[in-house]
């Protein structure tokens, strides 16, 4: 579990019954409108205005406002190859956002340097920034990066991501 | 008419004197502490940074602001940091920065065989893949002394004016979401989904196709497409008279544009640029009619330009251009030819023929059926070409091919083995940024942020 | 005296302000509280600020302008109450308005001709 | 393409006022190259721009390649192109490592700027003259010039450790079947 989604302030409130409701209404809620700060690198960034524009909408999980400053945002989706001289950036924005924050690495250049293996790409964004979603695809549909999207609402509201969580029930 | 150099360099961007005469860096004692921390940290942010905020102390000027539009910002069309130094409003010098998106395509390519080339090539200007892979596949083959057939010929025009078209409309609607037109970016992306719909038919992928190959295509287009292309033009027509209407007579629009972000032609020229940059300042220069290649000398459209050469003649060109567009492709589409799509030389065609099988898109039967039973010889070109891929004759080719950024040109060198020794890709977006430091000279930052969309960089080709 | 007229607004302003303490209380409580130095920093799209005019103050030409502001503001702040009692005023309050308006009008046009209007975008 | 004949006139004139200037005229594919020796490289260039019947007012690339088996390793082609006779012309320049200095030519066309600060970057070849010689894409503080042949490719050895991995294919086949 990331670190956005573990030490919330709930452990500063008196417990009881109050707080396991309160608990899932806070995730809820933040599960609910999810802010995206604009990390748009490459071709990725295409796609991901694709997903928040008119077709496939992004309003629908209440994200179509993409914050320009990581202040007011709380979900970074990396969409494109991180270059080295780009990495000190990406873990400046990174810190700067507030708690709780998620980040989802869209596309296989994000998540592990994809077709570039050279000198020139960071080898999978996690070398940098801690990462709980995995979009596969070069560039991933924007149904894709929804279900990616979708998946961390499950991670959010459960603290497990969906798979894990199927798995959980099979196991009884 | 004798053009004097000094003019042209004395007030080109690069004023070769005027950065020479600096004071020299001051010394390290005379930097006090914190000034000097803060300038290693600003000095590993750039070296234009060091340069730039030396000058701005060596000036003493108290209201002098360095203000960095840096590499995550909503309007650089992706990680361009522009530093700028400010006093109060008004732009005193920018300075582009780039290299946040270097990939190291052009060394990646030195160790793929040349059949593996587009696949990188393709994801360099990522709003116009098929521009790069059309580029690479016809220097290739210039080299290689072949030619695609005539309908492979043809299906490249109509992707590549598709393509243009999809650009211009990313264009569009990036450029009408910073200046305020926010209903401009989804009518714009609204259109490009129908077009992108069509590629998908063709290529089966929205964006990085890898469709294009050397000696012609991958596979024929599928049947019905001639149909799906001309509605898909319809409306597309229909809805650019609709854009026409909302931006050209807007006075919003008109006030933000008009006048911003002007250069004149002959700086232009000096600075390298082409493209609708270059054609909204009067010179009607376009490779499709200079150089035609891929039979554009049989389409009949002509070059739009516009005088002015600021941000609303740029607009205008490029909506000019949207409609010539048009009209290519539906002469293409008048004129398409049948026969192959792929030259028949067995040891450069690509073997591998795509059929829809029971489990999906795969190799054709007939195809394996064919070199598996039938001949030795086919069996023998299929194995050379997918593993060892084409050899390619040694020598060195400069192909340039009209993006719709300007002249996208492609320097590739051949020792004459599998791999290619070297391919230079000389971007339009590279060379056009460096024509945003003057533009913006002296204008509001608000300016600043018509005259970078209005030049329409696409990082990906810039950093490479 | 009859406080029925005042009642509505009375309780909107209530309202109004107990939502606002009642989130922000709520947000206090529940938010995680994490500082950082590096989450402190300054943010400029992602590089390393540089640095305010070296003196640290802004340019005359903002100063200009919320002055000008001001001005506009009290003016309008004035013509509130005549608004509620125009009937009442007739040609009386139209007259004292109207020169009221023509000397704020005098300092605009001075102002403007000064050119404390325009930003300085080069012609 | 345009046949080399319409480059015949410059290439005329070129050889009569850089007689010795010019080291060898190539053709292959419909292009013509002409290497130079760097000495006199910007008067050249500033001919060809300025010259009525030459007229080449756009550089439109300036590329680097790398030929390590040569002893003048290095070397700078400039892709010249005249709008007013619609031809291309490419110069081409060859410096070795230890003396890799070429004269800047951003005084004749402004827009070598960023295109010679990119053959610096990746190839370490010093332009003299140039304004602001720094790198450009690559981070400023890094090391070496990734484009030349012997820097590495770099990037990270495939995870599975599961069998021998062949470093990347530099395996040449430069002999017997040939494609063409």
């Amino acid at each position: 579990m990331s670190a956005g989604t573990a030490a919330t302030g709930l452990d500063r409130v008196p417990g009881g019954i109050l707080l396991t409701t309160l608990d899932k209404l806070v995730r809820w809620a933040r599960k609910g409108s999810l802010w995206p700060a604009t990390f748009g690198l490459a071709c990725c960034a295409i796609e991901m205005m694709a997903t928040g524009a008119g077709r496939y909408d992004l309003a629908r999980f209440g994200m179509e406002v993409f914050r320009a400053s990581p202040r007011q945002a709380d979900l970074m989706i990396v969409a494109g190859r991180v270059s080295q001289k780009m990495a000190p950036v990406l873990r400046t924005i990174y810190d700067q956002m507030p708690e709780p924050k998620w980040v989802i690495s869209m596309g296989v250049c994000a998540t592990s340097g994809g077709m570039f293996n050279n000198y020139a790409v960071v080898q999978g964004v996690d070398q940098i920034v801690p990462v709980d979603v995995y979009v596969p695809g070069c560039p991933p549909r924007p149904e894709m990066l929804m279900d990616g999207i979708l998946q961390l609402h499950e991670k959010i509201r459960t603290g497990r991501p969906r798979t894990a969580q199927a798995a959980g029930q099979a196991e009884g | 008419m004798q053009v004097d150099a000094e003019r042209l360099a004395a007030e080109s961007a690069v004023q070769p004197g005027r950065a020479l005469d600096l004071p020299p860096a001051p010394t390290a004692e005379q930097v006090t502490l914190p000034e000097r921390r803060a300038r290693e940290v600003i000095a590993t942010g750039g070296g234009d940074w060091a340069e730039v905020t030396a000058r701005r102390d060596a000036a003493g000027d108290d209201e002098l602001m360095v203000l960095n539009m840096g590499p995550q910002h909503p309007s650089t069309h992706g990680v361009l940091r522009l530093v700028l130094e400010l006093r109060a409003e008004e732009v005193v010098s920018a300075q582009p920065v780039v290299g946040y998106l270097h990939t190291g395509i052009e060394k990646n390519l030195e160790y793929r065989p040349w059949t593996a080339g587009q696949t990188f090539v393709t994801r360099m200007d990522y709003l116009a893949p098929f521009f790069n892979e059309t580029a690479y596949c016809l220097s290739v083959e210039r080299l290689l002394g072949i030619q695609a057939p005539p309908r492979a010929q043809a299906v490249r025009v109509l992707l590549m004016e598709l393509n243009r078209v999809a650009s211009h409309l990313v264009w569009l609607a990036t450029t009408g979401l910073e200046l305020g037109a926010l209903s401009m970016m989804l009518y714009g992306f609204r259109e490009r989904e129908v077009i992108l719909d069509l590629f998908e038919d063709v290529t089966g992928l929205r964006m990085n196709h890898n469709y294009i190959r050397i000696g012609g295509l991958s596979q024929d287009l599928p049947d019905g497409f001639e149909g799906r292309v001309r509605d898909a033009l319809a409306t597309l027509r229909a809805r650019t008279e609709e854009y026409e209407t909302l931006l050209t007579r807007n006075p919003v629009w008109l006030q933000r544009t008009r006048g911003v972000g002007a250069l004149d032609q002959d700086r232009l020229v000096g600075l390298g640029v082409t493209g609708p940059v270059l054609r909204a300042s009067g010179l009607a220069h376009d490779v499709r009619k200079t150089e035609p290649y891929c039979g554009y000398e049989q389409y009949e459209f002509d070059v739009p330009t516009a005088t002015g050469s600021d941000v609303y003649a740029r607009y205008q060109v490029r909506m000019a251009e949207l409609r010539q567009s048009f009209r290519i492709a539906d002469q293409v589409l008048d004129t398409l030819p049948g026969g192959p799509v792929m030259v028949e030389d067995p040891k450069v065609g690509w073997p591998a023929r795509l059929a829809l099988g029971p489990d999906g898109l795969g190799n054709s039967p007939a195809h394996v059926a064919h070199i598996m039973g039938e001949s030795m010889e086919a069996l023998i070109h299929h194995f050379k070409l997918v593993t060892e891929g084409i050899k390619v004759p040694a020598g060195e080719v400069y192909t340039a091919v009209e993006s719709p950024r300007g002249e996208l040109g492609y320097h590739v060198v051949s020792d004459g083995g599998n791999l290619p020794w070297r391919v230079h890709v000389r971007d339009p977006s590279f060379v056009n940024l460096q024509a945003v430091a003057p533009m913006v000279r002296g204008a509001l930052v608000a300016d600043v942020i018509a005259a970078l969309s209005s030049v329409d960089p696409v990082l990906g080709g810039v950093d490479r | 005296m009859s406080l029925g007229s005042f009642t509505p607004i009375l309780a909107m302003l209530t309202l109004a302000t107990l939502f606002a303490l009642l989130s922000l209380a709520v947000s206090a409580v529940l938010r995680p509280r994490r500082p950082t130095p590096a989450k402190a920093s300054a943010y400029e799209s992602g590089v390393e600020p540089g640095r305010l005019p070296r003196g640290e103050h802004y340019p005359a030409r903002f100063y200009l302008t919320a002055m000008l502001f001001v001005v506009f503001d009290v003016e309008v702040v004035f013509l509130y109450p005549w608004a509620v009692v125009f009937r009442q005023l007739a040609v009386f309050g139209l007259v004292q308005m109207g020169i009221f308006i023509g000397l704020v009008t005098v300092a605009y046009v001075y102002d403007w001709k000064r050119g404390g209007l325009d930003w300085g975008r080069s012609p | 393409m345009q046949a080399p004949d319409v480059l015949q006139p410059v290439l005329t004139n070129l050889r009569e006022r850089f007689g010795d200037a010019v080291r060898d005229v190539a053709g292959h594919r419909g292009e013509v190259t002409v290497e130079l020796p760097r000495e006199r490289l910007v008067e050249v260039c500033t001919w060809l721009r300025d010259h009525p019947s030459t007229r080449f007012r756009l550089l439109s690339d300036l590329s680097g390649t790398d030929y390590p088996d040569r002893p003048d390793r290095l070397c700078v082609d400039y892709h010249l192109y005249s709008f007013d006779h619609n031809v291309r012309l490419r110069l081409k320049v060859r410096v070795s490592v230890e003396d890799p200095h070429v004269p800047s030519v951003t005084g004749v066309w402004p827009t070598a700027d960023w295109q010679e600060r990119e053959v610096y970057d990746f190839f370490g070849v010093r332009f003299d003259g140039h304004p602001n010689l720094i790198r450009i894409l690559m981070p400023e503080d890094w090391q070496g010039y990734p484009q030349r042949k012997d820097y590495p490719l770099g990037g990270v050895e495939v995870e599975y450790k599961g069998a021998h991995i062949a470093p990347p294919d530099t395996r040449r086949y430069t002999g017997g079947w040939t494609s063409t």
